[in-house]
Order: structure tokens, then sequence, then C-alpha cells
């Protein structure tokens, strides 16, 4: 239903290319007898449009890197889909990867969804040349001769600003911004329609990182690939994401245009998160947030948030806020601000 | 830019593989320097005279006039450097060594020890590189699938079968081997390395008879060394399967044997050729007991022969022989092993 | 007092790898001179990408690794003079480390509080049991927490914030004047990382201890130190107060790096294309929630 | 511990079954001291008997009782490597502990000399050890030697977990706690190598038992001390197997195999509940 608030886009803007819905993943362990149950997302429903980047922002506690594997379809035991769905248009009726059949999963994968992972810097076969994981890869989608397979894959490769002779190479005898060019390369020349980027830059420096996002936005203008680009870094999401939704603690507490969310941040975590960067050129004193990131095996009631929030008033202790439109797409999950709306 | 780093970068790698082959010959050369100096300590530091050792080894089969037993003591002595200064003791020892002159032998009387040792190594050389290549090649396959298809019932069998086999030493699954086809079913040659009627040639019988005679002893190897194999590879296999080049091929939708072959196994090899270079000294040890139990003409046999023949010559031939060969085959090993991981070493 | 607490005299570090055939050297650290005076605390960073020698020479400066040329002074003391358990206790009784991870910081296997207490009794010469809880109990309260929420606690039964506040304590307790502290909040979360930063601030401003930071960050090292020191493949290429270097750099390097600082703002609207809804963007958030 | 041992015991069937076999062979071998027979006598029982009430696993050609002549056997072959494993332990500690946590040329040297050990087929050099001490040979002078060179393998593994440990910042954290490296070694470091070192001790009493018994059956030991090696060895020249008198063979055989796969099975179960990559070490025995 909320596809249906954010009707006022273009027609082609009102199917989404992922839309997540009241996703539940939970960690279930069955240690001597006693079951527990972490539950890292928990209820996250939001859609991802067609030539977008969608940014998920949230800290290391806060559930992004479960729901990243769920989205994958990457769900291998303690790890369990508790409820919702997670749909691809692509993909359409199955609810998510998990539950597609192989030869669908074949069909899709790298032809209409790659991967950017976290460890990008491992994600080259060690022992073999860079060119045959090109040839792994993307040769079965893209087929044709070999040579003039390898004609693209050069091509492609001068868009990351790469040498031909890289392919000859072994991922070790690469720098690491070279690998991580090569990586974004390997990801994006299927063209997909869907990219999950998952900290893929994390670990590069500074200057290669500013390099390595401009690549990554210059193909998906090109292509018009969605990306659903998560990070914990919110200069780089200030960056690069077009929409940005900010997690904590296993839910979405806030989500709108980037724009908006420095802009006009409601949600007391995302203003938090914002306003406690140093910037240079500012003097001003940052303050850190009292409390610590909650245990999601015995999350909070109510709000997740209210224990270390400065507007925590008596419902949020009792009730589980739900995401509200405060203006046309910025929706925000807080009574303090919804509560105009709500009570 | 990227073209001038990457060729800066294999001219590295070119002199980070010298280096590696160089580390690897220094390592060789102290490996047999080490080795022959053991034999030399065990022989030169204990308390008693190996060449009355030898001589009483030697008289005890019959009777031998006293003037002959002196003489063939004085000749030991001088033979075996045991003559002069603790010093020219050393270095008269490595002359012998370092010309490969180990006297006649006592039990062949007066055939060089020499040529004793030649006769015998193809034997060995040939059981040992047959055996432990099929024992490698079948045991990572295996353990390989094992690790892959980890809910395959056969394979898990295999596991077990493998965890019975691995820790029983040698001799024990031979004389195993021994009374299941000497007594129980006897289909196979139990003894000898060919039929003793036939002539040594290339004749198809001829080869027929070796292949015939070599399969119990090889056998044996193979068993216990698939067992080894089998099991590390599937621990290994385990492991990189929780790698993230894996895991992202997995993602990419790369075909499933794709993957077991060019991403888990490939990269599983990597340690299991090191552990074979490792384990060679081993795996030698286990073919000169084998040897012994199935009568094969071999190093083994002639060691163990030596032994109860007081022949003391070709006990210390043999004994240095084999710390040569082992560690050539370990050098052939490590050589080979850039081709597998080109990730070799500079530091 | 005017004397110098760190004297860095034209230190370098090559490490050479390979053997007998080959033999490449990397230097890691290029001749870097730089002064910490005695007397006047004060936070200077070390701003490095990877491969800029920064935590080479963290490591110089806490004697676990040794210069290849070059001297370091403490108190007047040359590091290379240091030998012996007792010379060595005195060097660590002025100098104490902070890592980066706080989940490695201490050994999964004991109680946080071992290691509080054996700093305790190695540096404060009395072996008193209850003198010394007391004595942590206070270090802990310095950085905000109690020995009562620490001890019996494992490393894993603590937050990485709370580890990384425990290691503080701990350095606090050997009574240190200096404190060199590699990337310390890299890996904490972003809601708690200000704290730890502003800790640092307290230590200098109240305690009266210098820091050396080193960090990739040009943002939290603008906020924090007093004077920064750039480093780039071994070398310093640029040094000086902290404002002006980061408000003006003049070394091309400085530039680069300033400008590949990634703003948490939207520089540019039009870049993000989806929706209208945007006006000015105030650096800080309009109204602050504390 | 307990706890590690109790989970070790719920959780991991070869561990179990491990316990089980090592506890039935030690058990045997604890039996040794009720023996009515002294173990060197001969003929103090009728000779060839096969397996029945009075001797369960019959007799031998020299009249003696299988059973109380095996629970001898075992006695002296576990003691035998577990003299072995504890010698070359102390080596195998001492130079993976100084190589990993002093690293440097030291390193380098004690991986050479620790590398050639690894290499060398030890079996020649135990023959012509005891064809110069011949009759001199005692089961303790074999044991030391191969002692001496049982260690290198398990020196690396130490090593390795060493090295990796030196790295993290915990080492950092207690060195500058003001703790002295003794204490490091032994206090943060030693429970981490404990586990590997139970699982090499384990390995090793395997090994060195295997080639005792190689030894001892071809005749090139103590062959007067009862070991399970030297049963084999007199059941041989008594050409057992061909006058049908199996048990001979097959007890002593039987139970060693018992003792191989439960102390195999022991170290292999440890290894896995700590460290499923531990083997990993060999990727860097390259180098």
């Amino acid at each position: 239903m909320h596809a249906d608030a954010e009707q006022p886009q273009r027609d082609q803007d009102a199917q989404p290319l992922l839309s997540v819905r009241d996703l539940q993943a939970y960690y279930q362990t069955s240690h001597a007898g006693v079951r527990r149950g972490i539950r890292a997302v928990d209820g996250v429903s939001f859609a991802v449009r067609r030539g977008e980047i969608y940014g998920l922002a949230g800290e290391s506690s806060s559930g992004k890197t479960t729901l990243i594997k769920s989205i994958a379809g990457a769900i291998r035991p303690p790890l369990e889909i508790v409820g919702g769905s997670m749909e691809f248009a692509f993909l359409p009726g199955y609810g998510g990867l998990h539950r597609a059949p192989p030869a669908e999963l074949e069909r899709i994968r790298w032809r209409h969804l790659s991967y950017i992972m976290q460890g990008s810097m491992n994600v080259l076969n060690p022992v073999r040349r860079v060119r045959s994981s090109f040839v792994d890869f993307a040769y079965p989608h893209i087929g044709g001769s070999r040579r003039r397979f390898e004609q693209q894959v050069i091509a492609h490769l001068a868009r990351v600003k790469l040498d031909p002779s890289v392919l000859a190479a072994f991922p070790h005898e690469l720098s690491g911004g070279m690998r991580q060019r090569a990586a974004l390369a390997l990801a994006t020349i299927c063209r997909p329609g869907f990219i999950i980027a998952d900290e893929p830059t994390t670990a590069l420096d500074v200057v290669v990182q500013k390099e390595v996002l401009g690549m990554l936005r210059g193909i998906q203008r090109e292509t018009g690939s969605s990306v659903l680009f998560v990070t914990h870094d919110m200069g780089v999401h200030a960056h690069i994401t077009d929409r940005l939704a900010i997690m904590y603690a296993g839910r979405l507490v806030e989500e709108a245009a980037t724009t908006e969310i420095f802009g006009n941040p409601l949600h007391p975590y995302t203003r938090h998160l914002i306003s406690s960067l140093p910037r240079i050129g500012d003097d001003a004193p940052r303050q850190g947030l009292g409390g610590a990131p909650p245990n999601l095996a015995d999350p909070p009631s109510g709000c997740r948030f209210h224990p270390r929030c400065p507007l925590a008033r008596e419902i949020c202790r009792r009730e589980i806020p739900v995401m509200g439109e405060s203006a046309p797409g910025h929706r925000v999950a807080c009574f303090a601000v919804n509560q105009g709306e709500r009570a | 830019m990227p073209a001038t780093t990457l060729s800066s970068i294999s001219g590295a790698a070119l002199s980070g593989y010298a280096g590696y082959v160089g580390r690897r010959l220094a390592q060789f050369l102290i490996v047999v320097f080490i080795g022959i100096n053991i034999a030399y300590l065990v022989t030169h530091a204990s308390p008693i005279d190996p060449v009355e050792q030898s001589i009483s080894a030697v008289t005890s089969f019959g009777n031998t006039a006293p003037d002959a037993i002196e003489q063939m003591r004085n000749s030991l002595r001088e033979l075996y450097g045991l003559g002069g200064t603790p010093v020219q003791q050393y270095l008269t020892f490595w002359k012998r060594i370092l010309s490969a002159d180990f006297g006649p032998s006592l039990s062949a009387f007066p055939t060089p020890v020499g040529t004793l040792i030649v006769r015998a190594l193809p034997w060995t050389a040939g059981l040992l590189a047959v055996s432990t290549l099929v024992a490698w090649v079948l045991g990572n396959l295996l353990g390989g699938l094992a690790g892959y298809y980890r809910q395959s019932r056969g394979l898990k069998l295999m596991g077990v079968i493998a965890m019975g086999l691995h820790p029983i030493p040698y001799y024990i699954l031979a004389m195993l081997l021994l009374i299941l086809f000497g007594f129980i079913w006897p289909v196979l040659p139990i003894s000898g390395g060919a039929a003793m009627n036939l002539p040594q040639s290339l004749t198809p019988e001829y080869v027929w008879s070796v292949l015939q005679h070599a399969i119990l002893p090889a056998l044996s190897l193979i068993l216990i060394g698939v067992g080894s194999w089998f099991l590390g590879m599937r621990s290994l296999v385990s492991n990189v399967l929780a790698e993230d080049y894996v895991v992202y091929a997995e993602l990419a939708g790369v075909k499933s044997w794709r993957i077991l072959t060019s991403y888990v196994m490939r990269n599983a090899l990597v340690p299991q050729v090191t552990g074979l270079a490792m384990s060679l000294g081993g795996i030698f040890n286990g073919a000169v007991i084998t040897e012994k139990v199935f009568g094969y003409p071999g190093l083994g046999s002639l060691l163990v022969d030596a032994v109860y023949a007081g022949d003391y010559g070709l006990v210390l031939g043999v004994t240095t022989v084999s710390i040569l060969g082992v560690s050539v085959g370990v050098l052939a090993i490590d050589l080979l092993y850039p081709l597998l991981d080109p990730r070799v070493k500079v530091g | 007092m005017n004397g110098l607490l760190l004297d860095v005299r034209e230190v370098s570090k090559t490490f050479t790898r390979g053997g007998l055939l080959s033999r490449e050297t990397i230097v890691a650290v290029n001749k870097v001179s730089f002064q910490l005076a005695v007397g006047r605390p004060e936070i200077l960073a070390i701003i490095g990408e990877s491969g800029s020698g920064k935590t080479t020479l963290a490591r110089m400066i806490l004697n676990t690794e040794t210069p290849t040329s070059g001297r370091l002074l403490l108190d007047g003391t040359d590091l290379a003079a240091i030998s012996g358990s007792g010379s060595r206790r005195a060097f660590m009784h002025k100098v104490q480390p902070i890592f980066q991870n706080p989940f490695e910081s201490f050994n999964p296997l004991k109680r946080v509080e071992r290691y509080l207490l054996m700093t305790r009794r190695r540096f404060s010469g009395t072996a008193e049991e209850s003198t010394a809880a007391a004595a942590v109990d206070a270090a802990l309260h310095k950085v905000g927490l109690s020995l009562k929420e620490v001890s019996d606690r494992y490393p894993h039964e603590l937050s990485g914030g709370q580890l990384q506040r425990v290691a503080i304590a701990r350095a606090l307790l050997a009574e240190p004047k200096l404190i060199v502290a590699d990337e310390p909040v890299s890996m904490i979360d972003a809601s708690l990382r200000m704290s730890i930063v502003n800790l640092f601030k307290t230590l200098r401003d109240d305690l009266g201890i210098s820091i050396i930071y080193v960090t990739h960050d040009l943002a939290t090292a603008y906020y924090i130190s007093d004077r920064i020191m750039i480093m780039q493949k071994g070398s310093v290429v640029e040094s000086g107060d902290a404002r002006t270097v980061l408000k003006a750099p003049r070394h091309p390097y400085t530039q680069q790096l300033r400008e590949a600082v990634l703003l948490p703002e939207v520089s540019d609207p039009a870049a993000n294309v989806t929706h209208g809804i945007n006006g000015p963007i105030s650096p800080a958030a309009p109204e602050r929630t504390t | 511990m307990a706890v590690f041992l109790r989970d070790l015991l719920r959780y991991r069937a070869e561990f179990r079954i491990g316990v089980a076999l090592v506890a039935a062979v030690l058990l045997l071998s604890v039996l040794a001291s009720f023996s009515p027979y002294p173990p060197d006598s001969v003929y103090v029982v009728p000779p060839d008997l096969p397996p029945s009430l009075t001797y369960w696993f019959g007799t031998t050609s020299r009249g003696q009782d299988v059973f109380w002549q095996l629970s001898f056997a075992i006695r002296n072959t576990l003691l035998f490597g577990g003299t072995v494993a504890l010698v070359s332990r102390l080596v195998a500690l001492a130079v993976g502990l100084i190589s990993g946590y002093k690293g440097g040329w030291l390193d380098r040297v004690l991986m050479s000399v620790n590398d050639t050990f690894i290499v060398i087929p030890l079996l020649p050099i135990l023959v012509l050890f005891y064809f110069v001490m011949r009759d001199r040979i005692s089961w303790l002078m074999l044991a030391l030697i191969m002692a001496c060179f049982g260690w290198a393998y398990d020196a690396r593994l130490i090593r390795s977990v060493v090295m990796s440990l030196r790295q993290r910042e915990f080492t950092q954290t207690s060195l500058f706690s003001g703790m002295s490296t003794r204490q490091i070694l032994t206090e943060e470091h030693l429970p981490y190598v404990m586990p590997i070192l139970f699982s090499t001790t384990m390995n090793n009493m395997v090994w060195s038992i295997g080639l005792e018994v190689t030894l001892a059956v071809l005749g090139f030991t103590d062959i007067n001390t009862p070991t399970i090696g030297g049963m084999i060895y007199w059941a041989n020249q008594h050409t057992a197997m061909v006058a049908g008198i199996w048990w001979w063979i097959a007890f002593p055989t039987i139970t060693v195999i018992m003792a191989f796969i439960g102390l195999f099975l022991l170290a292999v179960s440890v290894n896995a509940h700590i460290d499923p990559r531990s083997r990993l070490w060999s990727v860097g025995g390259a180098s």
C-alpha cells in the first residue's frame, strides 16, 4: 500500500524494480534445547525505483547486512525469513530470490541482478587471471564469439579506466583500487537492471573512493540500472544516492530523497547522525549519543530508539511507531514527529 | 598509467620467482647437509665400532679364518674412513658420499654397493611415484567432492573409512593385505617384483608380471595415502567454500561444476601440494616397510636385508641415497608449486 | 619546563623483502622529524592513506618497531637505549597506546579487568588490592564507566564503544604523558564515535596528556587536533596548525585529499534528481537533538 | 576447560568414539599390573591353545598367555608413545613459541632446521641407528631419538598460531599493561596453543607407535621387552599365520588399531572443535 502512497511519480516509476514488504528476517538458534531469535530485520518495507540509486544507512547492529543477505537470497541457517516478501519486477510472483526455482535464478543472475560485495578485494579468484572471471561470470549471458566478447570486455574496462592488460593479470598483481574497479566492471558488464552494492568503497582510500563512486555513478546513468547502495558512511550517501533510508536496530526509521534527508532530517536518530559528523571549517562542538545500540536478541519495547532518544515519551515505550508520510516522499517512524497525524 | 603499473609489477613477480627458486635450492642443500651429518653422527657417535659390528655379524654366519677376519677389518677401516683424527674421518666421510663411493658390499661381495643401489632404485622410484601420484589424485578428488557435496551418503561413508584407514601404520595395513590375499583369497602374487622364471625384458609377459606384483605393495601405500589426502582436502574445501570469491561466483550463477573445479578445488589444492612435499619423507618410510613385507626388490628390502647381513656399507649407502632421493623429490614438487599458485611469496 | 616530551629526529624505516637472489626495499617512513613540547599538551594528528607509513611511525614512537635510521627521544631518553624490563616499564609509564579494533584490544579468553588491574599494579608501585580497585574505578569514571559495569565481564559482553573506553581507562592507569592512538574511532559506530573523540579532548584539557592521533579521516582530525602532519609514501608533505592546513592546504597532495572528502551534505542538488524538495542546506542540522 | 570437554562429548560423535576406544585400550594396559605371569617368562602355559574361557585370547607358541602378554605389550607401547610425545612436545613448544614470537633471523634459522626434520626420511636413519647399536638399544634410547625427530611438524603448527597471536592487538595491550614476554607467552598465548598441543600429542603418539611397531616387527628394537610390535615379531618368527595360530597376531593387531583410531579421533575432533581452519597453516609452509 505504501507503493500507492508514492503514486505522484511518472507512470514508468510507478512499478518499482524491487519492493520489500514487511520483511522479517531472524537468526534462529537452538542451543541445548533453548530457542533464541535475533530479530535482525523486523518489519522493513521499502521500494527501489527504476534508474535510481537507493541508499541504506545504518550502523553495525542495524540489521542492514542481514537485509542485504535476505534480498540477495543468500539465506543460510541460522538466518530465516520469518515473514514478508521481496519482489523483483523481473522475477514476479516468488516474493524473493530464496523462493525462486534454480532455473529462474539462472535466468536473472548477472543479466538482471548483480552484486558489488563488501570484500570486493577478495571476490576475484586468486589463482586465475582476471580474464577468466569475466568469462565465467558474463560470457554465458553475452555469448557470441570469444573475440567479440573480449572486445566488449575491453571496451567496458575502459569505462573504469583500466588497461586491457588487466585481463591477463592475476588479482594479486593489481592494486586495491584497480581490483575494485575490475570488480565494478565485472558487476556491470551485463548491464543488469539491478545492482546490490554492499559497502563497496569502505576499504578504499578517500581519493580512490571518490573516483570509484564517480565511475559507478557514470555507469549507472548510462545503463539506467537501479542500485541498492548500502554503507554506514553518510558522506558517501550524500555523494551518490538519490533516495536514502536510515535503519536502526532492525527497522527503518526514516526514508526520503537524499537532499531532503540531509536538508530536513526529521527522526531524532537521523538528526543525530548528520549533526554529529564533524566538518572541516566548522568548529562547533559535536556530541555522541548516550547509551548503546540495542541487543537484537532482546530489543527494547515500543520504539527501539526510545532508550537513547531525547524526545522519548510514554507512548514510545509501549507502541511501535509506523512509517508515516510527513511530506510527499518523506516517511518517518516517530511519534514525536508524526503526532499530528497519529495520536 | 595502469599499463606502467602492471609491467613493473610483473617484473617484480619474475624476480620473485627467481628468489623463490633460490630459496628452495638453498633449503634443498640445507636438508641434504643436515641429513648426511645426522647419518655421520649416528655412525660415529655410537660407542660401538660399526666395523666390529659388521665383522661379528658376518662371522656369526659361519667359520672364517682369523687372518681373513683381520684382513677384512683393516680393509673396512680404510674403506669407511674410521682411521685418523675425527676431522680427517669427517672429511673422508664426505668425500666418499660426494663421489658416491660406498665400496664393495659385504653381503654380495665383491659387487659394489653402488651397483646394488642402482639396481634397486628403479623399483622403489616406480612404486613410490605411481602409488603417491594415484593416492594424491584420488584422495584430493574424492575429498574435494566430499567437502563440496556434504550431504552425499556415499562420500560421508568414505569419510568414515578414511578416518579408519589414515592412522593405521603402513606395516599393519600391508600385513592385513598379505593375510587377505595370501591366505584367505590367494589371487595375487604376494612376494617379489616379478615372476622368478621370466627374464628381465620388455616382453608383455614380463611387464604384466611386474604390474601384478606391484598391485599389493602399491595398494597398501595408496589406501593409507588416499585416506590422509581425502581428510585434508575435505577440510580445506569446507574452508575455501566460505571465501568471498566462491560466494561471489555462486551469487553470479556460475555453473556449479565450474565453481567446484576452478574455484574450490583449484584453490584447495595449493596447500595440498605443499603437504605432498612435506609428507614425502613419511611416504618413503612407508615404502621401505611395504617392500619388506612383500619382498619387493627395492631400496627398502635392500636396507633391511643389509642390516640382517651386517653390511655396513650398504646400510650407509641406502640411507644416504634415501635422504638425497627424498630431498630431490621435495625440491621437484617445490619448483612445480608456482605453476599452481601464482602468488609465489616474495617474502 | 620547556623541554621536549617527544623528539623525533630524521626517523626512517625500510623493510626488505626477499632472500639472497632478489631483494626489494620498501621505504615505509622517510626522514620524519617533529617535536612535542613538555607542559603544553596537544593533539597531533598524523594523517595518511594506507601505505603512507603513518602506522609504522606510530609503532616506532611506541618502540614496538625500531627505526632503520634516525633517533627518537622521549623526555630526553633515546628509545634505542631502552633495554631490560626496568627501563621498558619506565618508558611505558610515559607512553601508552590505543588501538583500532576495540574487540581485538583485549584477549577474548580473559576478563577485561585483568588488564586494568595489571596496568595499575605494574605502574603504580603499590600491590595493595583494595586501592588498586579504587584506582581502576576512578580511571573508568574518567571515561564514563565504572568498575561495576566492567568487572567480571569478558570482551564479547561489552559493546565496541564500551571496550574502547576501557582501553582508554587502561592507558590512563599508567598515568602516561603521551597516548598514541591509531585509528581509535574508525571501527566505532557513528552514534558513539563523537563521545570517544570528545574524550580525547578531555584527556588533553583536564589531564594534560598529549595525544598522537593517527587517522585517515580529515574531518575528525580537524575537529580534535591542534596540529596535523600529512604523510604520503613515508614522507611528511605538509604540517602545521590543523585549521590553517585543512582550510587552506598548500601541498597538492593535501589539496587532493581535502577534495576527496565526501561531506555529509548534498553539495549539488541537481545531481540528485528524484525530488525537487531542497533549499539551502546549513552545515549543521537546524535543530540539535541534545 | 570442563565446558570444553562437555561440549566435545555432547556434540562430537568422533570424540565419544575416540574416548571409548582409548579408554578400552588404557583399561587393558592397566590390567598388566594384575598379571599372574611375569612379562618376560616363557612356557608358563601350554602352547598354541586357541581362545577359550581359561585363556581368553589363546596362548602363544612360546607358552605365553596372549591376553596378559598383550596387556604388558600395550602398556609398554603406550608408555613409549607417551614418552616420545612428551619429550617432542617440549621441543615443539619451545621452538614454536620462540620462532613465532621472536620472528626475524632466529625464526628463519629455526624454520630451516625445522623443515629439514620434516623432510628427512626417518626410517633409514633409525635402521642405521639400530645397526650401530644392535643389542644395546633400549626402548628409552629409541624413544629419545624419535622425539628428536618428531617435533618439527608440530613446531610449525604452534609457530603459525603464535605468529597470528602476536599480530593481534591484545598482545600489544598485554605488553603495555606491563607483562613480561614470559607472562604473555604463558598466560595470554598458551591457552590458544593448548588445544593444538593436545591434538598434536595424539597424532604424535600415533606416529611414534606406528614407527615402533614397524621397527619391532623387523626385529630392530629391544625385542625382549614386550611391545605390540615385539609380539608380532615373535609370532612371525614362529610363522604363526602359516601354523594357523591366528590369535597371536590378530589380538595385538586389533588392539593397536583401536589405539590408533581412538587417538586419531580425539585429535581430529579437538582440532575441528577449536579451529576448522587449523590445517590452513600449511599454506604458509612454502615460504
